[in-house]
């Protein structure tokens, strides 16, 4: 049976929606979330690139036998799952601040006018 | 590519040689000074000679008479002025189109790549 | 292992990892007091630089590359086209060290300048250690030969530069500038990790050179990774459409943090070399006959970074002309800079011809002589940008530190209050705009010249906006430092004394530069473009034969 | 949304970005080296399962790879954490001495 | 545990009853890193989670007066400290940094276990568990550094609004 990698298209969708959110949304705090739904997007996509049909996780402990999937991208998507909460975090924090110097989220309110 | 030789940089069709053009530059001096002294030895700094004179009007205090930044080149901003429209509309300090500048140049890469034969 | 000196097969981690410990560090050293942190900092920094030049020294006599591979001895099983590397490994080449000792320079200055611009803020022990980390941070990225590896580092350099740059929270556009800056690095390096997933999902490695030797059928999806590593890391860079974070980053972070920045965004310019002359190498630097079909992608890519290049300059130049607050003035010089290095890259992509004999058979593929001047302009310019911005973001530091006053309105007749300034302030204005005998000329009349071998209308456009840029600090020197003294400028004093030395150390390096321009050319840009132009070496430094 | 110039640009250049994106994927899906579900046989993984046991002694493949043959990797995440624990203090921090 | 702020006396109690146990289950994760799935950072992100609870129940300001957030992060430098010192040792021992080189000796966490299938055996690893406890202690400092100075600030941020 043809499967056409929907996980790999969903990668795509995840990708653009975030993008779509940074480009098109006015809310700050809704441009952070589309970063972390990119962010999520290619965690996906790591996590994806190390799956095997029927294989179990890469763990010897007791383990019923059979093919393993992939350890190497799951330890990228490790790495870059807290790479991503750091980034939040401070992302959070400034806009915070942001809020407490101008009062408002918008992000034409608060666009820099001098050019 | 480039002469061995120590302070000379040869840049393809010619040579760049710093301390060359130091001695050059003192050279220079030397001769703008001698003709400096070719001029009047009796000439003084006094009276009406050495005042400023503004068509007439009464000269303004020293803080007045220094011109502000902003008012530098402007001439040159005035004539410009259609240029810099376009680029101020452009230097919206708003992240979004920051955001929106980067996929249009990835779009623009990718249109490039395909009309250039690779794809 | 005994200590200093250590073998030198060791220095390339210590590189990273002295600026790392010295980083986890800092918190517990800053419980004593203040004077030691800041001591502790600079200290750490001088024995991280003097590192760096002493492998420099290493590399660039011998032009030779140091690999270091962590946690084990067995970097790379099996070699040729069958190696396939298991662990993280750094591979040190002339390019990288170069970067190196000009990211290293801009720290130091920065630590040494923030002793005295620093004093009377608070928060300053995680201030010193958010500077070792964005330290090893750019370390990291010139340094290693893993893809992921490099990311990961990306990262380190973006997240602390972003929360230096909103240092002054109690200015609204600082944090506004790095609130910018942050969201401009998460999607530059998110963009990055995706285009690195694709390369591990198309050849099953993270190793630079295993990759580098496995991409020679430039198909479809080398091209999109390509574009996308390209666009991402160009946008770190600061080229025009991508720049306008760079203003508001560089012209709202203290000047301490402005120069480091400038090495930051350095650094990013140096992944677009190595993604394109190394991990691409065996497609656009290949002079061989099988891969002719590749000269018309690399004409019209290499025509298309001319054309941003040029973008860059002329923008930079043209808005830093109207600008009142001096920091983003300056910041947008340093912006027209840009323009310059990525001129090299795009004349050595854009010369490339073919040769055809009479029966229009090619023979062989061509890449002029003028191509490798050009990228020796660009690198040069490199190291003598960085200078450069960084002595004028000092001087521009030293005039708030002195009057509080960033908008040029407000200034006036400083020259008679801060004489030291002054000089320096006009040392850079005159290497910064490309006035001769400085450093600046040096290395712009080369990419004047093989820019104008290229097209003459590029390399006028390059000599006008070096005129704008004159123009735009002669300026700022008539309305900051000549004239009266202004009212509310009475009793301005000299700033002290380390911030003077940290100035007066660049200003120094500018003129040494300046003057024995070939010393510089011969025994460290020259190496440095061929590390670049010789991807081979390289690549079989790590898997062998090849 | 109102078509303001920005907006059409700005669509313009997300439909071009996706269809090069979808189309990459979908090669690198039929292609023959990472189709979903049944990766081929890569030398770096294959090594890490097979050896990772005998060289790190941990019976978790993972983090074998997360601790042991990418450690460095590791000590970069934990430093971007520190990162951000000190640039979120360095943000709420007290203005006045 | 007397405070006017927080929440009641009830749900107190209930929280710190369960986070005695949402403590004992991430320090298991950090510990049993190198043989189930798991590890420093995941058991990490477990324990701070339960004291983010604690802050929610008990209130940031009171929690801000018990643990300052200095301490916090000497903690987190203590743990950074250890992980990058065990890549020093390394460097030390056995001129390689992040060298594994406690494994093949039979000392603590030095065995090496029967390959293929087996049972968990907690003395395997190498340095492997010891990075775990030192992420372990860096991950729960650092969230918890996180969330406390961000909801600190908020509430303080806030009170002084209502005061406006």
């Amino acid at each position: 049976m043809i499967s056409f990698g929907i996980p790999y298209l969903a990668v795509v969708g995840l990708i653009l929606i975030g993008l779509f959110a940074l480009v098109f949304k006015k809310n700050l705090i809704k441009m952070v979330i589309g970063i972390t739904i990119i962010e999520s997007g290619v965690n996906l996509f790591l996590i994806t690139l190390g799956y095997r049909e029927g294989s179990i996780a890469p763990i010897y402990t007791s383990s019923p036998g059979g093919i393993m999937s992939l350890p190497v991208p799951q330890a990228l998507t490790l790495t870059s799952i807290v790479i991503g909460v750091a980034v939040l975090a401070l992302m959070l924090s400034l806009v915070i601040h942001i809020y407490r110097h101008y009062g408002t989220l918008n992000v034409n309110k608060i666009a820099e006018g001098e050019k | 590519m480039f002469d061995l030789e120590f302070f000379r940089i040869n840049t393809g069709s010619g040579y760049w040689d710093p301390i060359l053009w130091i001695f050059a530059f003192i050279i220079i001096l030397v001769i703008v000074y001698v003709i400096r002294n070719l001029g009047k030895k009796d000439f003084k700094k006094s009276g009406e000679k050495s005042k400023v004179f503004l068509s007439g009007n009464p000269e303004y205090d020293k803080e007045q008479m220094h011109i502000k930044g902003s008012n530098l080149y402007w001439g040159f901003t005035e004539s410009m002025k259609w240029l810099y429209d376009i680029l101020n509309r452009f230097h919206t300090g708003n992240v979004s189109d920051y955001v929106l500048w980067f996929v249009v140049v990835m779009a623009a890469l990718f249109i490039v790549m395909t009309i250039s034969g690779g794809i | 292992m005994n200590f200093l000196p250590v073998p030198p097969e060791y220095i390339p981690v210590l590189i990273v990892a002295i600026p790392l410990f010295g980083a986890f560090l800092t918190p517990i050293i800053s419980r004593i007091n203040g004077k030691v942190r800041n001591i502790f900092a600079i200290s750490i920094l001088g024995i991280t630089g003097f590192l760096v030049f002493w492998l420099s020294t290493e590399i660039f006599t011998n032009n030779m590359i140091y690999t270091y591979v962590f946690g084990g001895d067995s970097n790379v099983i099996g070699s040729g086209n069958s190696a396939y590397a298991i662990r993280i490994l750094f591979e040190v080449d002339s390019f990288g060290i170069f970067m190196a000792i000009i990211a290293i320079i801009v720290a130091f200055i920065g630590t040494l300048y923030s002793y005295s611009y620093m004093k009377k803020e608070t928060g300053l022990d995680k201030y010193y250690t958010l500077i070792l980390l964005m330290t090893a941070g750019m370390m990291g990225m010139l340094l290693t030969g893993d893809l992921f590896n490099f990311f990961v580092f990306l990262e380190i350099t973006g997240i602390s530069s972003a929360a230096l740059v909103a240092f002054w929270i109690d200015k609204k556009y600082a944090v506004e500038a790095g609130f910018k800056y942050i969201i401009i690095s998460a999607i530059g390096a998110l963009f990055v990790l995706l285009a690195i997933a694709l390369l591990y999902g198309q050849y099953n490695a993270l190793n630079m050179s295993v990759l580098a030797n496995t991409i020679t059928n430039f198909n479809l999806i080398d091209q999109i990774i390509l574009i996308l590593l390209f666009s991402a890391l160009a946008m770190k860079a600061g080229i025009v459409p991508m720049h306008m974070w760079l203003p508001d980053a560089y012209g709202r972070a203290p000047a301490s943090i402005s120069i480091m920045l400038v090495g930051a965004t350095l650094s990013s310019l140096y992944a677009v070399f190595r993604v394109i002359f190394t991990l691409y190498g065996k497609v656009f630097l290949s002079v061989s006959i099988q891969t002719l079909e590749f000269v018309t992608t690399a004409n019209i890519l290499g025509g298309f970074i001319v054309l941003l290049a040029v973008l860059t300059m002329l923008v930079g130049v043209i808005m830093a002309l109207k600008q009142n607050n001096l920091k983003r003035l300056i910041a947008f010089a340093a912006l027209a800079e840009i323009g310059y290095m990525i001129l090299g890259l795009g004349i050595r992509l854009a010369a490339k011809s073919v040769i055809y004999d009479t029966e229009g058979t090619a023979i062989s593929i061509l890449n002029p002589a003028y191509t490798q001047a050009a990228l020796t302009g660009s690198i040069f310019h490199i190291l003598n940008d960085a200078l450069d911005v960084g002595l004028l973001f000092l001087v521009a530091g030293a005039i708030y530190y002195a009057t509080k006053e960033t908008s040029l309105d407000r200034m006036g007749g400083l020259a008679r209050n801060m004489k030291y300034t002054t000089i320096f302030f006009l040392i850079g204005l005159f290497a910064m705009s490309g006035m001769p005998p400085l450093n600046g000329f040096a290395s712009k009349i080369i990419i004047y010249e093989s820019a104008y071998q290229l097209s003459p209308l590029v390399s006028i456009i390059a000599i006008l906006s070096s005129i704008m840029l004159l123009a735009c600090f002669v300026k700022v020197f008539h309305s900051a430092f000549l004239g009266p003294k202004q009212p509310h400028l009475k009793n301005v004093k000299e700033v002290p004394k380390t911030m003077l030395v940290a100035m007066g150390l660049i200003a120094i390096l500018i003129i040494i530069i300046g003057l024995f321009p070939n010393l510089v050319i011969e025994n460290a840009v020259k190496p440095t473009v061929d590390a670049i132009l010789n991807n081979t070496a390289y690549i079989s430094a790590i898997i062998g034969g090849a | 949304m109102k078509m303001s110039k920005r907006n059409v640009l700005g669509i313009v250049a997300f439909s071009i970005l996706t269809v090069f994106l979808v189309f990459s994927m979908l090669m690198l899906h039929f292609g023959n080296i990472h189709p979903f579900g049944n990766p081929q046989e890569n030398d770096m993984d294959s090594y890490i399962i097979s050896n990772a046991q005998e060289e790190t002694g941990a019976n978790n493949a993972v983090t074998s790879v997360v601790f042991d043959y990418r450690g460095f990797d590791t000590l970069g995440e934990a430093t971007i954490l520190f990162t951000a624990v000190a640039g979120v203090v360095l943000l709420f921090r007290r203005l006045k001495k | 545990m007397k405070n006017s702020e927080g929440m009641s006396k009830i749900v107190k109690t209930a929280a710190s009853t369960i986070f005695v146990f949402t403590l004992i289950y991430g320090l298991y994760v950090i510990a049993h890193g190198h043989l189930t799935p798991g590890g420093g950072f995941q058991g990490g992100a477990v324990v701070a989670s339960g004291l983010v609870m604690l802050i929610v129940v008990f209130g940031s300001s009171w929690t801000m007066k018990k643990i300052k957030e200095e301490n916090l992060s000497i903690l987190e430098s203590f743990g950074a400290i250890g992980f990058i010192g065990l890549g020093f040792l390394g460097l030390l021992f056995t001129g390689i940094f992040f060298k594994n080189f406690i494994v093949g000796h039979n000392m603590f966490f030095g065995m090496i276990p029967d390959f293929g299938s087996t049972i968990a055996n907690i003395n395997t690893g190498g340095v492997l568990p010891l990075m775990n406890f030192a992420v372990g202690l860096k991950v729960i400092a650092g969230l918890f550094a996180i969330v406390l100075v961000m909801a600190h600030a908020t509430s303080s941020y806030s009170k002084e609004a209502g005061k406006k």
